[in-house]
């Protein structure tokens, strides 16, 4: 089993990006920084107990199922869209959502578009091998109007011929659209329109029929989010495992009551380790794409169920 | 040196010279770069002269040839041959090549073409001459160097010698006033080198201007009226035949013909 | 002394399978074919394990589904809810398109490379030899983005062309743009067009451009005979009469009263809502990868002209002139016709890289066959055993094709030679 | 008619040619005004220089080299050259060119790779210059074992095994075909050693680590990348492909037909597709091909493929070689009583392969120039490095600098190869044969 | 053609003919494709012998002596050399190729081999001998044809005839009982012809068996002790040379004759 797998060989294969602003990079040093990147560190500290035990295995829009199938990885975090046919057909699990996101349009606020339904005979630049490529394709199916796609292989050159003025608009995740514009010399002469044309729920997956590490990378993901909304942070997690508190649910969280982590195959500070790998999701948000970073994503569906978000770990118990 | 054509009964009464000049070099040098390969060339050449060209490798023979149908082109002084001078115009240069002759030494046949297309190629296209009469032509030269029969094979199939053969028809073809042959025989086996001089004692015996660089002095002796001497570029001696190997004047001339009769 | 005897009857031992060179030859081509029939069975064997147990046994069904996604540059008709298979041919027909394109005018810059290479000007031959060795050594994958940024980069986008005082402006009096989404030219278009013939149902061909092409065939074959007819007179009487206004004047003319009759005239490309519409639009991506792929290959076919030429010994041209021909009919009859055999293997080789490097063409997001059934189809039906084979599969048989007329060519050639 | 006779008595001294042929002034006259068409065309190329070095030059000199981000790169060139002007970003370079030129190799350990590819020069110079003392031959044979063991590290005994493993192929050909005769000791001689390395050498390795324990820190694969793993993806393809070209180009100059009909057809196949197809094998398929559960790191793969490709065209190189040979070369061999083998080992192969080298090198730099097809399958070679790095936020929209940085290395590298090879060419031309 | 060596003074005695047979063809036929170029030939040589064979290019004689070291294979009949039959039988082959030395007309020696080395090879690889001594045998070899000194030099920095003594040294290196020559001198100078033939008359005094496809008629009529004369594939004249030269039998051997030495 995939766990077994992982522990024997003290490192956790974890498919990213080749780099994807925010999502994935290396930094000057070498290291893998990014939102996906850091739920794989999560993972590999609640399993292994050290956040560094990760070899990031970068992937493409092509290679990055077959790296997973045929065991290369042991969990693609990649913002993967999870979709019915890449869940049934390509016999994967989702193992859950670490990022909310639907696709979207930039254009030039010079092109004087406020919708993307003005698009008509626009060129539009996409990522080749992706959903948004097939959700281009609806939407403007469904409009019943004319396009043309200029496919491109990687973001930053999709970028780079937007801003030349090659694509008259730019479409893939919003938070992606985000990103991109963040870098840009002049952020403000750029609109995402307000059309989100999908839903595209990007998640970290693992092979079918593995349940066990399945429930690990699950649970690990469901901990940072349950954390975030105890209040439960990397700054005062160490106190709290210390002098537990009255909140069961934070307890048997952190390890201090019962033994979910037994139940796991992980000893009992499995979630301590994660989340003190980055912190809670929200730390981690806020972190590598939040408002504080030149990306600048609001929380906005990825916000707690508290607030008016569709995040909503299940209960640990 | 092989002195095969040394049995051969030479018939020298049609080798007579005519008092006409058929090439006139006048004080003319030429440098390769900053090297002065030719200095100070005069040189009358008359019609139906038989000259031939000797000296050590390296003294400038075959670039003086080169020199006269301008292969090579000269920095000071003049040549005239046949009326014409060699400058710059290239319609001189044209009608010059079109009546001077020239025999290499590794004989430059085109491979690509048959023996009759070799010989045709340059009557059609520079003469302009009908193509069945061209190689009516091209026949009788091929005769006439005794491989009429070899006419439609492509050089490759010849020996060395049927080659300088069928390169020498190839120049007659063009009906030249002058022959120029850059040491015609020397890349060839001794019994080759029989052929291609019989082959060119016959030109000689109709009377055609010819300039020869060669080291077969048995050829020069029974052939040549004039033997030039050349060395370091200059014309060091020049005189006939019996006199030049019989009495050379000069020290340098006779370093040479030690050397090369001393085989 | 050795007493002759009969000599011993031919009786098989073991051993003769190793030392007798009759049976020797055949036990190690049987043990080399058992190996090798070992180890595909065992390639083959794992690969249905694997596959099994993944739940995706091979099958070609996906190619006849939907393709659901759009290509931009499309030969034949095309839209969303075509098949993966016509997606397929789609891509087959673009990568055709940009070999034929960069073999056509890589040969035309190799060509002209390679003699300039030769030019007795310094500069010029300097030049040339810079273009040469920075080509040659820097990988095609590299000046395929490279000349993808260029154009991005340094061409004007649609929108620069808007406006009283435009940055950019059209050329050759508003019927060319040149932007960075390509280069829009004029399109021939048809009053009176006899409209388009189907092929097997599968795609059209205009009977306007067949007409054209029967034509302009005619033409030339007329202009061929009046060829062959100067030929003859040359023959006969040594003059070469001048045809090329007559030769000229049977291609065109003929060509001109058909266009006139079918009504032809320019379609020019114009600047509506984001695009230039009309006229004929060559995609960047289409002109970064075939310049790319050009002027690589073009360095080393200006090698392998540039040996060819000099592979004909200088003694070829010396005797040439020597015999009074002229520069120009020394190259058409003495050097082009030798310097040919030499360069056209090498070249045709060339020819074979090219195409096999225009799988590059995903860099820029070309759609040729490895874009999309090597690229969006395989991703979007993740089957990628089924389609890199038939990828590979194709590549082969065009390498084959291509091959196979090399061959033709070098017997043809050897024929002539002895 | 003139008196013919002429004796010059005088020689004439050798004087300096016209003015207007030599010096600057002929020389320019010679090679750029020969003749009104030069003229024009030196007038162009000139004016073709002044307009590459008027767009180039500006950026490349009115740069930044000390920015930490692109923004910060475009404040600073405003700010020292003046608003508006576009200056190269090379900052970039400066952050990122150790990334690009080792990848995520520890940079405690660069001197492994740097060591482990001057050792890989070095083993090839006395395999090429035949003036070099024979006795480092030694160094060539060692470097195949000792390069690999620097460049992954771990134990010293893996590499040691595998070599053991060729000893004992020698040592089963010796004692075999003394027993049981000359073929029966080739197919010894192949069969022991793959025996030895499928079964026992990693538990010898193993063995012997675990008693005797000496290594250097391992290091994965994956941590390669950047130029340092396009060296590596070559070095080794090519290395490993010599012997597999010698095996295929034997086999289809070969008789015996089956064996040809394999080697034919594998070589035209592997020759017949794009290097691209055969990466996506090697990133989607080649796990397929293997029995269930193998699995070995997208970097090998990748080698073993572009091995095999690599093979197929070292395969033809080679047969080119071969074919050169004079057909005196083999009926000697035979006259004199040697074997197929030991005719190939002594006589053939010697002379084939000194004639390929030019053909190998120039296959050298072509498989070099290719392995940039791998940031295609998301390798991090040096183009794949530039798509990541411009995924941080301070680099996106970088573009010339690092496609610029990458063009250079590439290439002095494969000019500096040609170069090479032509020198090579040279002198085995003029070298007596 | 060539006889330089006739004013060697040649010592006979030691060139008795034994009784054993070294050679026995009986009817063999060989065939190229469906080109049948040897003939039923039948012939028996004994140890000792110098056999000449001549002919007209074509006749087969290459041929003939190429099937006796089974550098090809003839399809009928049976040859054997020295006892042992030459069969498909690999390790026959083997045993009669170390036993029968032969020397070619382009003479092969290897070029990436020192002299010493081309010596050597073949005694170290397939006679096993320590390469001390088979050095020591090379050395005496390369003395007895007189270029020792060139030991260490390669090949290429040899003359012709000198490359083919070394060929000759490297053939006896083996210490073949059988010497095969393929016109070994057909590829050199004149001057150098000389130095080869002495080296085989040299051979020819030790009692070597050999058989030699050559032109070179002064060296058949001093050594030889046979003639043969093959045409179109069959040997149509066999004698003792006085006799095969002054008084040949058939038409077709006169006709040869006269023609090789007409020359
Ligand atoms: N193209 C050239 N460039 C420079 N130097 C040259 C050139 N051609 C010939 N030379 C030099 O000019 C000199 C005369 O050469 P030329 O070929 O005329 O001599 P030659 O008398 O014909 O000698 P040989 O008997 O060897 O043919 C030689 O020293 C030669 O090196
Ligand atoms: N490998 C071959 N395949 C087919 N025919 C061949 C082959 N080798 C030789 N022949 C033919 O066999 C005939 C005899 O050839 P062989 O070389 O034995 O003649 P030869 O007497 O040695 O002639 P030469 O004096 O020219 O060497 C010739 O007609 C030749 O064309
Ligand atoms: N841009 C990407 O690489 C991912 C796009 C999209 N989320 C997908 O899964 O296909
Ligand atoms: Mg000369
Ligand atoms: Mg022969």
């Amino acid at each position: 089993a995939t766990l077994d797998d992982v522990k024997s060989r003290g490192k956790l294969n974890c498919g990213t990006n080749t780099g994807l602003v925010g999502f994935a990079a290396p930094d000057a040093n070498g290291d893998w920084q990014g939102f996906d990147v850091a739920l794989c560190r999560a993972v590999a500290a609640a399993v292994l107990g050290d956040q560094s035990a990760v070899e990031f295995v970068p992937t493409t829009g092509k290679t990055r199922f077959t790296a997973l199938a045929s065991g290369e990885i042991d969990i693609l975090a990649r913002n993967t869209t999870w979709t019915f046919s890449r869940d049934v057909d390509l016999k994967f699990t989702f193992v859950g959502v670490n990022y909310y996101d639907g696709q979207g349009f930039i254009v030039p606020k010079s092109l004087g578009v406020s919708s993307a339904k003005e698009l008509d005979g626009a060129t539009v630049c996409i990522q080749t091998g992706t959903t948004t490529e097939l959700n281009l394709a609806d939407f403007f199916r469904v409009n019943n109007i004319s396009y043309e796609p200029v496919p491109i292989e990687t973001s930053a050159e999709a970028q780079q011929q937007y801003l030349a003025g090659a694509c008259d608009a730019y479409t893939t995740d919003a938070s992606g659209l985000a990103a991109t514009r963040a870098t840009f010399e002049d952020p403000t002469a750029h609109v995402i329109l307000p059309e989100i044309i999908s839903k595209e729920p990007l998640g970290p997956l693992v092979r079918h029929g593995d349940d066990d590490w399945a429930d690990v990378v699950r649970w690990t993901l469901n901990a940072l989010i349950a954390a975030e909304e105890y209040g439960v942070t990397s700054a005062n997690i160490d106190e709290l495992v210390a002098n537990p508190t009255s909140n069961p649910e934070i307890n048997r969280l952190l390890g201090t009551e019962g033994d979910l982590g037994a139940m796991l195959g992980l000893p009992a500070d499995w979630a301590v380790k994660a989340i003190k790998a980055g912190g809670n999701y929200g730390e981690l948000f806020e972190k590598y794409i939040g408002q504080s970073t030149p990306i600048g994503l609001a929380r906005g569906l990825n916000a707690q169920w508290t607030e008016g978000g569709l995040l909503y770990a299940p209960p640990f118990r | 040196m092989s002195d095969l054509a040394a049995n051969r009964e030479i018939d020298r009464s049609r080798m007579a010279v005519s008092e006409n000049v058929a090439i006139q070099i006048t004080n003319m040098n030429k440098w390769y770069g900053a090297f002065h390969v030719l200095r100070d060339i005069n040189l009358t050449i008359y019609e139906g002269e038989r000259i031939v060209v000797c000296g050590p490798s390296g003294s400038g023979k075959s670039t003086l040839i080169r020199c006269i149908n301008r292969l090579e082109e000269h920095q000071a002084g003049s040549i005239v041959v046949d009326g014409i001078e060699l400058t710059n115009d290239l319609k001189n240069i044209d009608k010059v090549r079109s009546e001077v002759g020239m025999v290499f030494q590794h004989f430059n046949l085109f491979p690509h073409l048959t023996i009759l297309e070799n010989c045709t190629l340059a009557p059609i296209w520079v003469r302009k001459v009908p193509k069945k009469e061209a190689e009516e032509t091209a026949m009788h030269f091929l005769e006439k160097v005794k491989i009429p029969e070899q006419a439609n094979k492509y050089p490759g199939q010849l020996s060395g010698g049927q080659q300088q053969r069928v390169a020498i028809a190839r120049s007659l073809c063009m009906k030249p006033k002058i022959m120029l042959f850059d040491e015609p025989t020397s890349a060839l086996d001794p019994e080759m080198i029989k052929e291609v001089l019989d082959t060119m004692i016959e030109l000689a015996q109709e009377g055609m201007t010819m300039i020869c660089v060669t080291h077969e002095m048995g050829f020069a002796r029974q052939v040549a009226n004039r033997v030039i001497f050349m060395d370091q570029g200059q014309i060091v001696e020049q005189n006939e035949p019996e006199a030049f190997f019989l009495n050379p004047q000069s020290d340098r001339t006779k370093l040479f013909l030690s050397q090369i009769l001393g085989h | 002394m050795t007493t002759l005897t009969d000599p011993p009857k031919d009786s098989f031992r073991l051993g003769m399978l190793i030392y007798d060179t009759r049976y020797r030859a055949l036990t190690i081509q049987v043990v080399a074919l058992f190996a090798f029939m070992l180890l595909a069975a065992w390639l083959i064997n794992n690969t249905v394990q694997n596959l099994a147990s993944l739940g995706k046994p091979i099958d070609f069904g996906f190619l006849s589904t939907a393709a659901q996604y759009d290509i931009n540059q499309t030969l034949i008709a095309y839209d969303n809810q075509d098949s993966h298979l016509r997606a397929s041919a789609v891509g087959l027909l673009n990568t055709l398109l940009v070999a034929v394109m960069g073999c056509a005018l890589a040969t035309v810059v190799g060509v002209l490379v390679g003699i300039l290479r030769l030019s007795r000007n310094w500069l010029v031959a300097r030049i040339m030899t810079v273009y040469v060795e920075l080509f040659r050594n820097v990988p095609v994958l590299l000046w395929i983005v490279f000349a993808m940024a260029i154009l991005i980069e340094s061409l004007p986008a649609p929108r620069d062309f808007r406006g009283e005082d435009a940055p950019a402006a059209m050329l050759f009096g508003d019927s060319v743009a040149l932007t960075n989404r390509g280069f829009y030219v004029p399109e021939p278009l048809f009053a009176r067009t006899l409209g388009d013939l189907p092929v097997f149902g599968a795609f059209d061909i205009s009977l306007d451009f067949l007409a054209i092409l029967a034509v302009l065939g005619a033409g030339l074959f007329a202009s061929g005979l009046i060829r062959t007819r100067a030929d003859r007179i040359q023959n006969a009487t040594g003059i070469r009469p001048t045809t090329w206004y007559l030769r000229l004047g049977v291609v065109l003319l003929p060509l001109i009263a058909l266009l006139v009759a079918l009504g032809f005239h320019l379609g020019y490309p114009e600047l509506r809502g984001f695009n230039f519409q009309g006229g004929i639009h060559m995609r960047n991506s289409l002109i970064a990868l075939w310049l790319a792929l050009s002027f690589y290959t073009a360095a080393f076919i200006a090698e392998a002209v540039r040996g060819g030429i000099l592979a004909i010994s200088k003694g070829q041209t010396e005797a040439a002139a020597a015999l009074g021909l002229r520069p120009g009919r020394i190259m058409s009859l003495v050097i082009l016709p030798q310097a040919m055999r030499v360069i056209i293997p090498p070249l045709i080789s060339q020819y074979l890289n090219l195409t096999k490097n225009s799988s590059l063409a995903i860099a820029v997001g070309y759609m040729d066959i490895t874009g999309t059934l090597g690229g969006i189809t395989m991703n979007q039906t993740g089957r990628e055993l089924e389609c890199v084979l038939l990828l590979m599969l194709i590549y082969l048989v065009i390498s084959l094709l291509i091959s196979a007329v090399m061959n033709w060519y070098n017997t043809r050639v050897k024929l002539v030679e002895r | 008619m003139a008196d013919l006779t002429f004796v010059r008595h005088e020689m004439v001294p050798e004087q300096a040619p016209p003015a207007t042929s030599v010096g600057p002034r002929g020389w320019l006259r010679e090679n750029l005004f020969s003749s009104p068409l030069n003229a024009i065309l030196t007038l162009l190329s000139l004016g073709l220089i002044w307009w590459v070095l008027s767009h180039a030059l500006p950026w490349i000199v009115l740069s930044s080299w000390t920015a930490s981000s692109l923004g910060e790169c475009r404040e600073q060139i405003a700010a020292a050259h003046g608003e508006g002007t576009t200056g190269a970003c090379w900052a970039v370079i400066r952050e990122r060119y150790l990334q690009l030129l080792f990848g995520f190799y520890p940079s405690d350990l660069y001197w492994r790779p740097l060591l482990a590819f001057g050792l890989a020069l070095l083993a090839l110079a006395p395999v090429l210059f035949t003036a070099l003392p024979r006795r480092l031959l030694w160094l060539s044979a060692a470097a195949p074992f000792v390069v690999p063991w620097l460049l992954w590290g771990g134990s010293v005994w893996v590499p040691v095994c595998v070599a053991l493993g060729f000893g004992l192929g020698l040592a089963a050909l010796r004692v075999v075909s003394a027993a049981a005769g000359g073929l029966a000791g080739v197919i010894a001689a192949g069969v022991v050693p793959v025996l030895w390395w499928l079964f026992l050498a990693w538990v010898a390795a193993g063995l012997l680590q675990a008693i005797l324990p000496f290594g250097i820190t391992p290091v994965e694969s994956r941590a390669f990348g950047g130029f340092m793993l396009s060296i590596t993806i070559g070095l080794v393809a090519i290395t490993l492909s010599l012997p597999i070209g010698i095996v295929l180009a034997l086999g289809r100059q070969s008789n015996l037909l089956i064996i040809k009909a394999i080697c034919v057809g594998f070589i035209e196949f592997i020759r017949g597709v794009p290097l691209i197809t055969l990466l996506f094998v090697a990133s989607l398929l080649l796990n397929y091909f293997m029995p269930p559960g193998t699995n070995f790191d997208i970097i090998l793969r990748v080698i073993i493929m572009v091995t095999l490709f690599a093979s197929a065209y070292m395969a033809e190189v080679i047969r080119g070689g071969l074919a050169a040979l004079p057909r005196g070369q083999y009926e000697a061999a035979d006259a004199l009583g040697l074997d197929y083998w030991k005719a190939q080992r002594l006589i053939v192969m010697p002379q084939a392969l000194k004639i390929s080298i030019p053909g190998i090198v120039s296959t050298f730099i072509g498989v070099f120039k290719d392995t940039t097809l791998v940031s295609i399958i998301g390798l991090l070679d040096p183009l794949g490095f530039s798509n990541s790095i411009r995924a941080n936020a301070e680099w996106n929209g970088v573009v010339w600098e690092l496609y610029g940085f990458i063009a250079a290395l590439f290439f002095v590298f494969c000019f500096s190869m040609s170069r090479y090879s032509m020198y090579l060419e040279r002198k085995l031309r003029t070298e007596n044969r």
